[in-house]
């Protein structure tokens, strides 16, 4: 049987990418945030996941608004990162679990989530950057994927409750999977950050502060603010909050905090890193 | 019987359908810089670029006049602007400049005021007033 | 406000485009199946409605297995038919109802349905020919158009109880509609076939008329099977039943059924249309 | 947890994650079938086409015989499937009669039978034992 490890949570801001391609992770202003990382690491080295289960969002790279999915369940072989609009050098591909992909669907469906199953998918730098940020400079990724999309793009978005519920599921196909693997749980994104319009720049620690204090202990505690709310709280782009909701429910009942790191601005973001245990 | 619409919340624009619906045109075409020919193709000739995409007039002028506000307006999607203002050399920092009419160098002090642990609104008044 | 008019089923296979294009529906094979359409033409004459908001799935046109959604909900400006492989002429443009699609689609989340919302949509034959049979030769369609689409390509299938659950759901939204508009519901395909496998030509009047003497009084008996009870019963194909399923959700609670046609076969399919009255 | 495996329906092959995963190399090629350029392309060169697409050889194998079951097990789906039996110009009958390994004849029968109120069973026993 395989068995949940943990959770990882973290930003997943452009610009992180940009810092770790300069090699500038130790000047003033990127020191605080890559200060969160040695802890990862090590915990990494220690819960040895063979397998990661990644809630993130799509950012205008694999999904038009043709075809935009409320949740999109990966169940490719491989996944490619690819040139999402400025020209930055490629991530190394993701080696696919398609196995895992399909249990994980059969359970969503079964407990009447509408997904949208992709065969082949592209993943940008939401699921790239928390990938190198956890993994630096390895040859090769030391763990398969299993990719899933939350809809941050297009309101109306699915509400926190629905997002955890939807975690809540794909643990229950995790807690039943059959193979010898070790499985780590990530949620990709946020914390509070607004890009566009005039109030662009706006974070809000207090909010932040409000879900990474609950979201060991009771994860349903971010749910009783509707997405309008979280909006209001936590900036346009900050609703990708729902990756770490979906990610939380995926690690199961019990959770135990062991890692917090969490510093503003990383570019126009409050940038977090947490870890979780099972309990 | 869906909950009655929200109150606004200032400087916000929603990509709802309303926007969705409104900003196809411009939203398709920013989709399209992914892909570094389609980059060079509207550097080299933005006119024709724009045309092929049939943009409204609303969306052909922000994009001629850079205004990225009026770009959100006229139903464009933040995050395949980013792709255009890619183009451009902007940033997301470049991007918040413009859209709150303040300096890069105000903006940039507005976000290290926030983490110095200023409030936004504190932040966002020191840098509208000086 | 908007008045929901009536509901209107039919199989869609592609054969009876052939037909109708040939000229050939008072031919001893086709006119069986024809002659269930004149009560429609006077009860469409009768009701007059101004938007049909459509159940169907795509056979391989719009969606690929890159993208392939549980529920899909049209919110275009404009639907194209287009050719599906097989060189056939193309039926007119749909002019769409974006609005009602997106109230539609706000129901929809708000009550958990994890849809995938499509600002552009090929539509096939399922959704061309119930247009043609329901308005033969006409310059333009008299209606405007929401296409709902399920998937019944690649299991997991959604259940015949959510696909029921996502009509009524729809129901809801239109219900609450404030446009002076005159809503006919449709659901296409089936009844019972199957294409594939050694038993390709599978038909079962007994299940088609268990789904037809239901329909009206009792959809909830429809899903007491499960999609692999149905696909046993009905055939590989003749799981399309769950457009008609969700269509009659989208009905609302009473219903009278006021005309039948069943006849088989129609190439391998077991063909039937049916009209209801809300009541 | 997901209720346990169903019993298998006899003749029947249901496209599932496992079918999906084995065969999308075929489902691609038969889905690009929609372009009738790429039927042109097929029917001028099939083997490079093939190729074009990295059929596995199981998959290559039961395009060149036309073989529809050994399309269906190497994991194509009907509905894509049916694009190619287009441009051999075979109708779902055609299709029927091949798989069941009935003359057209005969596949035509049973269907005819079955609208004449002969249970499938009955109808498929006369097409098999004449
Ligand atoms: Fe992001
Ligand atoms: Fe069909």
């Amino acid at each position: 049987m395989a068995e949940i490890v943990g959770a990882y949570f973290t930003s997943h801001v452009p610009a992180i990418g940009g810092a770790i391609h300069k090699g500038i992770q130790q000047e003033p202003y990127w020191k605080p945030f890559f200060d969160g990382f040695p802890k990862v690491h090590e915990w990494l080295a220690e819960v040895k996941p063979t397998v990661a289960v990644v809630f993130n969002n799509d950012h205008g790279l694999n999904f038009f608004l043709d075809k935009m999915p409320t949740f999109a369940v990966g169940a490719a072989h491989e996944y490619q990162n690819a040139d999402e609009g400025w020209g930055l050098p490629l991530y190394k591909p993701f080696k696919g679990d398609p196995g895992l992909s399909w249990h994980i669907i059969e359970q969503l469906v079964d407990d009447e989530f509408d997904i949208t199953t992709c065969q082949t998918m592209l993943v940008d730098h939401a699921l790239s950057i928390p990938f190198e940020l956890a993994w630096p400079g390895v040859d090769e990724w030391p763990v398969k994927l299993v990719p899933l999309h939350i809809n941050t793009v297009q309101h109306p978005l699915p509400s926190a409750k629905r997002a955890l519920a939807f975690g809540r599921s794909v643990h229950r196909a995790l807690a039943s999977w059959g193979a010898d693997e070790r499985i780590v749980v990530i949620g990709t994104g946020g914390l509070s950050h607004q890009l566009d319009g005039e109030r662009a720049g706006f974070m809000n620690s207090d909010y932040d502060r409000f879900c990474m204090d609950h979201l060991a202990s009771d994860p349903d505690a971010l749910t009783k603010h509707d997405v309008h709310e979280i909006v209001r709280l936590a900036g346009t782009q900050g609703v990708e909050i729902l990756n770490w909701i979906a990610a939380r429910g995926a690690l199961g009942a019990g959770a135990r905090e062991i890692h917090r790191n969490y510093h503003l601005p990383i570019s126009n973001t409050a940038a977090a890193t947490m870890l979780l245990d099972p309990a | 019987m869906v909950a009655p619409p929200k109150q606004p919340i200032p400087g916000t624009h929603l990509f709802d359908g309303e926007a969705a619906a409104k900003g196809l045109a411009l939203n398709a075409m920013c989709y399209s810089f992914n892909d570094a020919a389609n980059r060079a193709a509207f550097l080299a000739d933005e006119e024709a670029y724009c045309a092929k995409y049939h943009l409204t007039a609303e969306q052909r002028a922000a994009v001629a006049a850079r205004d990225v506000i009026g770009m959100i307006r006229a139903g464009d999607n933040i995050y395949y602007l980013a792709k255009l203002a890619g183009i451009f050399g902007l940033n997301v920092q470049d991007v918040g400049s413009m859209q709150t009419g303040a300096s890069l160098a105000a903006f940039n002090e507005m976000l290290a005021a926030q983490g110095r642990g200023e409030t936004y609104e504190t932040a966002h008044r020191e840098m509208t007033h000086g």
